[in-house]
């Protein structure tokens, strides 16, 4: 689905990470760590789209990322579920909008209607789909963002820390659903800080661990 | 041609038609909504103004140059006896003369009308000396006066040609000057709005900076979210410019009518198809806005990742 | 009472006075300040024009109330021999009216003069039966007409009275009125000037209320931080009315000049002390700029928690 | 210092938290728990001047929040260092600055020139001082947000979840300031979810644990 291939990045400065191959095959389950500015969230935006690489070749659904233009990266997009690590809506939206947002967008409004309401109570925002997305509480935004990045059942879900602010017990929650659509045949990446979490995952699913540091990517590591 | 023009026509009344989902995107007030509406309506205030007065500064000019500029006077002070005969000979240079619509000698009740300020309706114009005067009115290419002095020099020895020149041209200039100031003030309008227009279109762009990322994020197209800014700024423009064109035009109305007291200057209003004139404001408002947004919200997108 | 005056003063101007740091809280560029500066410009531009229009206007209808208003004629049409008497009659008669400066009887040159268009300059004055003129120069409050009218039907059958009201009364209006329009213009692009300033200062704050939101956290008072956006609005206002001052006034320059062709309209320009007019835009602008600022930046604050 | 007396809230439908009783002496370490969204983040606002209660009293240093001009609360703000959950920069600014903020703020600019540079090197972001906040990574923004909440060395530190986006070694580490400045005097409050991160801390200092749930706070939690 989607493979990088002796890539390299950096930030105009020095460079992040080199030589740095990864590939998501359909189906897969991967957690990715590494200390925090190690360039999790950057491998993450190269994946899909957002950042393109300064070296090597990244490539969405077979096509080169360098060569896809705007509208091809959009469409790419509708593909692949995002949890941004600093998840952002639109503000003047009601929640429940901002969830059915990709459908939306996708032209496919009209799935929206049951899918929303389960997949909000799943994740605890059932009472909260009339407020606003500044009104949410900081958990309250990371589940929304979650949600929304599932809701048209991409082939890729790709997160950012999407349990950095919420507790034990919903992010067992929110894996639960994430395992779930693994089980579905989607493809996940998910950047993480929670040991215990990556632990509780491994418990349910084959789940494969890669390490971000120093510039090297290890897949395969043991906790 | 034809093809690619229906096209690009066809895209601009794509982007502008309503897709009542992707208008919800963009957040529906805020300052620089007020902002647009508030600038298109008083840019379009002053352009009636000054559109007004180009076009009443505009017959100002047509009146004076027809009044004053198509006529020159021929005076022909000759001894009693000879008068005829050079007045004769007068209207047939006048005749052949190039640029010369007509000739006619005033009668004696016209050169009457002429003195009366100065001498009263009673001068004895019979027993006076005084010239005959013979009233040319020019074709609107004019004719040569410095040819026509010398042919009449040497068939009409006794005739002055007084071609108004010195009278005419200051005045012409004059009125001339007010009407292109009226244009000249009215393009400066146009330009202050379209430039204010797309750098509230621009600020509205980055005050929604978040918008855009959201919008990408979740995989929408650029024309997709340009076009909700577009009909936005659009629907805004034209909404301001018709406010201010309409209290413009009133305003306009309200002024003091000269009426044509003294016939001389024209009021400060519109006329005839002159009332249709800020009609055309808004739309062009309207397509001002359209392009403005158009090109800053496709190259704030582009600018972005 | 001047305390109160002082200590307003004081603060507002602390509010002006730099503090670099409080300042750079503030984003230094964007589309807002853009804005700003451009439309300050642009509107001090136009009042630029408006300003030199009223000047040229207020001057010319004073000086057609000067030249038409201030005269008047006096004819008197008697046989010669009642002639002299008549005019030294009405010499009298006018030297004891309220309301007229002084008059005076036309010298035959004066009067071959004013009938040199029609009759040439070698009319024989002497030997022809005209009246003779008497110029009437008003003071400021003018005469009564109809009550000299009377008095000289009385004492001087022969003189007929031509006041140039029925001349001078549209032309003054029409002046008067095109110096209203350029007051009335002036009106309304200050308040369209401070309009924008306002929502333009306002569009920047909530465009920035993330900065308001960071230095409420950090301890900041609210002076400090309306400080920083009222000095760099008031600053960017004062700058770009400067230019457009600047821009206006070489352009109104640049205009063609009248000079005094046919005394009749005055160039489109500033004369003398007028040229100091525009020098005063830039602070009028500023200090609309601080007050739209500084109350859009302290309600603004005052909203948030 | 800071004192909740019977504090109730809500945001305009149901009560958030009633009755609620909070009370924090100089030099106490606390931690607050409990799920997302019962109101850890608006219990902290409380606690700052940024929300007023809408029942019950708060004061801060002595003084009753209900009273209090705008300046005061500014003044007030200068004696707590704030984490927001949502870390808010000047974008315009680099880092280093944006950490020296509240001395700026505050009139003693002059102070921060070797504190901020230790400070600094502490919180790891000495390679950053030049960036600009939106380049900086979610853990990085995190440790910003921190130095500049201690910058002042203020007597009261309040943190909404601090360390939810860095990793383990690096929260010991940021754990290991707080503590110091404890140590030193000041009350340290701090809205977490990490378990782990809260044993570490009992075993280092005399930490008492909260827990919001259902509008209600227990003291003392056992974890
Ligand atoms: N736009 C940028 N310009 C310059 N440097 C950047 C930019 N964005 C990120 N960086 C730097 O690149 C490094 C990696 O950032 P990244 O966000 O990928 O880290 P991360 O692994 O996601 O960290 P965290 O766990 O804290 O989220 C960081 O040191 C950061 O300062
Ligand atoms: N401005 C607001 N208007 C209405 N409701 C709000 C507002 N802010 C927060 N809430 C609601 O109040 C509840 C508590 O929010 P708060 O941010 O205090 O939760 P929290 O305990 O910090 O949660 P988290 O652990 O997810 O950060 C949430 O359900 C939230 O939806
Ligand atoms: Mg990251
Ligand atoms: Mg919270």
């Amino acid at each position: 689905m989607i493979e990088l291939q002796d890539v390299a990045y950096s930030y105009g400065g020095a460079e992040l990470f080199t030589g740095l191959s990864l590939t998501l095959a359909p189906g897969s389950f991967q957690f990715l760590t590494g200390p925090s500015g190690a360039g999790k969230t950057t491998l993450l935006k190269l994946c899909y789209g957002d950042l393109r690489a300064t070296g090597g070749v990244v490539s969405l659904f077979g096509m080169d990322a360098a060569t896809m233009g705007r509208d091809d990266v959009a469409l790419a997009r509708r593909r692949i579920g995002v949890v941004h690590q600093d998840c952002q809506f639109l503000d003047h939206l009601p929640v429940a909008e901002n969830i059915a947002l990709p459908l939306q967008v996708a032209g496919r409004a009209d799935e929206a209607a049951g899918d929303l309401d389960e997949l909000m109570a799943w994740v605890g925002l059932r009472g909260q789909a009339a407020q606003l997305p500044p009104q949410l509480s900081g958990g309250e935004r990371q589940r929304a963002a979650l949600a929304r990045a599932v809701i048209t059942s991409p082939d890729v879900i790709i997160a950012d820390e999407p349990t950095g602010n919420v507790d034990w017990e919903m992010s067992q929650r929110l894996l639960s659903l994430l395992v779930e659509l693994n089980r579905m045949g989607k493809t996940v990446l998910i950047a993480s800080h929670d040991m215990n979490l990556i632990r509780t995952a491994k418990s349910q699913v084959s789940a494969n661990v890669l390490r971000l540091k120093d510039g090297r990517l290890q897949t395969g590591v043991a906790l | 041609m034809i093809g690619a023009v229906t096209e690009a026509l066809s895209r601009a009344l794509a982007l502008l038609v309503g897709d009542p989902q992707a208008d919800r995107a963009v957040p529906p007030t805020g300052f620089t909504a007020r902002l647009t509406i508030f600038t298109a309506g008083a840019m379009a205030f002053l352009a009636v103004f000054a559109i007004a007065l180009s076009l009443a500064t505009g017959r100002l000019a047509d009146r004076w140059s027809a009044e004053l500029a198509r006529t020159a006077t021929l005076r022909i002070s000759a001894p009693a006896d000879q008068a005829d005969a050079q007045i004769r000979a007068a209207l047939t240079v006048l005749d052949q003369t190039p640029g010369v619509a007509s000739a006619r000698a005033l009668t004696d009740d016209e050169e009457r009308a002429l003195l009366e300020p100065w001498f009263g309706p009673d001068l004895p114009l019979a027993s006076l000396p005084i010239p005959q005067l013979i009233e040319i009115v020019e074709t609107a290419e004019g004719y040569d006066p410095i040819g026509l002095r010398a042919r009449l020099q040497a068939e009409v020895p006794g005739a002055v040609l007084d071609d108004h020149t010195r009278w005419r041209t200051p005045l012409v200039a004059a009125a001339n000057r007010l009407r292109s100031l009226g244009w000249v003030a009215l393009l400066l309008i146009a330009g202050a709005t379209a430039a204010m227009i797309t750098l509230a279109a621009q600020s509205a762009l980055s005050a929604n900076a978040q918008v855009i990322r959201v919008m990408r994020l979740v995989g929408a197209r650029d024309t997709y979210i340009a076009r909700a800014f577009v009909r936005r700024f659009t629907l805004r423009a034209a909404l301001g410019a018709a406010i201010g064109s309409a209290l413009g035009v009133l305003a306009v109305m309200a002024l003091p009518d000269g009426g044509d007291a003294g016939g001389f200057l024209t009021g400060l209003g519109f006329q005839g198809a002159g009332w249709l004139v800020p009609l055309l404001i808004p739309p062009l408002a309207a397509i001002v806005a359209f392009f403005a947004t158009r090109a800053a919200a496709l190259r704030t997108l582009r600018s972005q990742a």
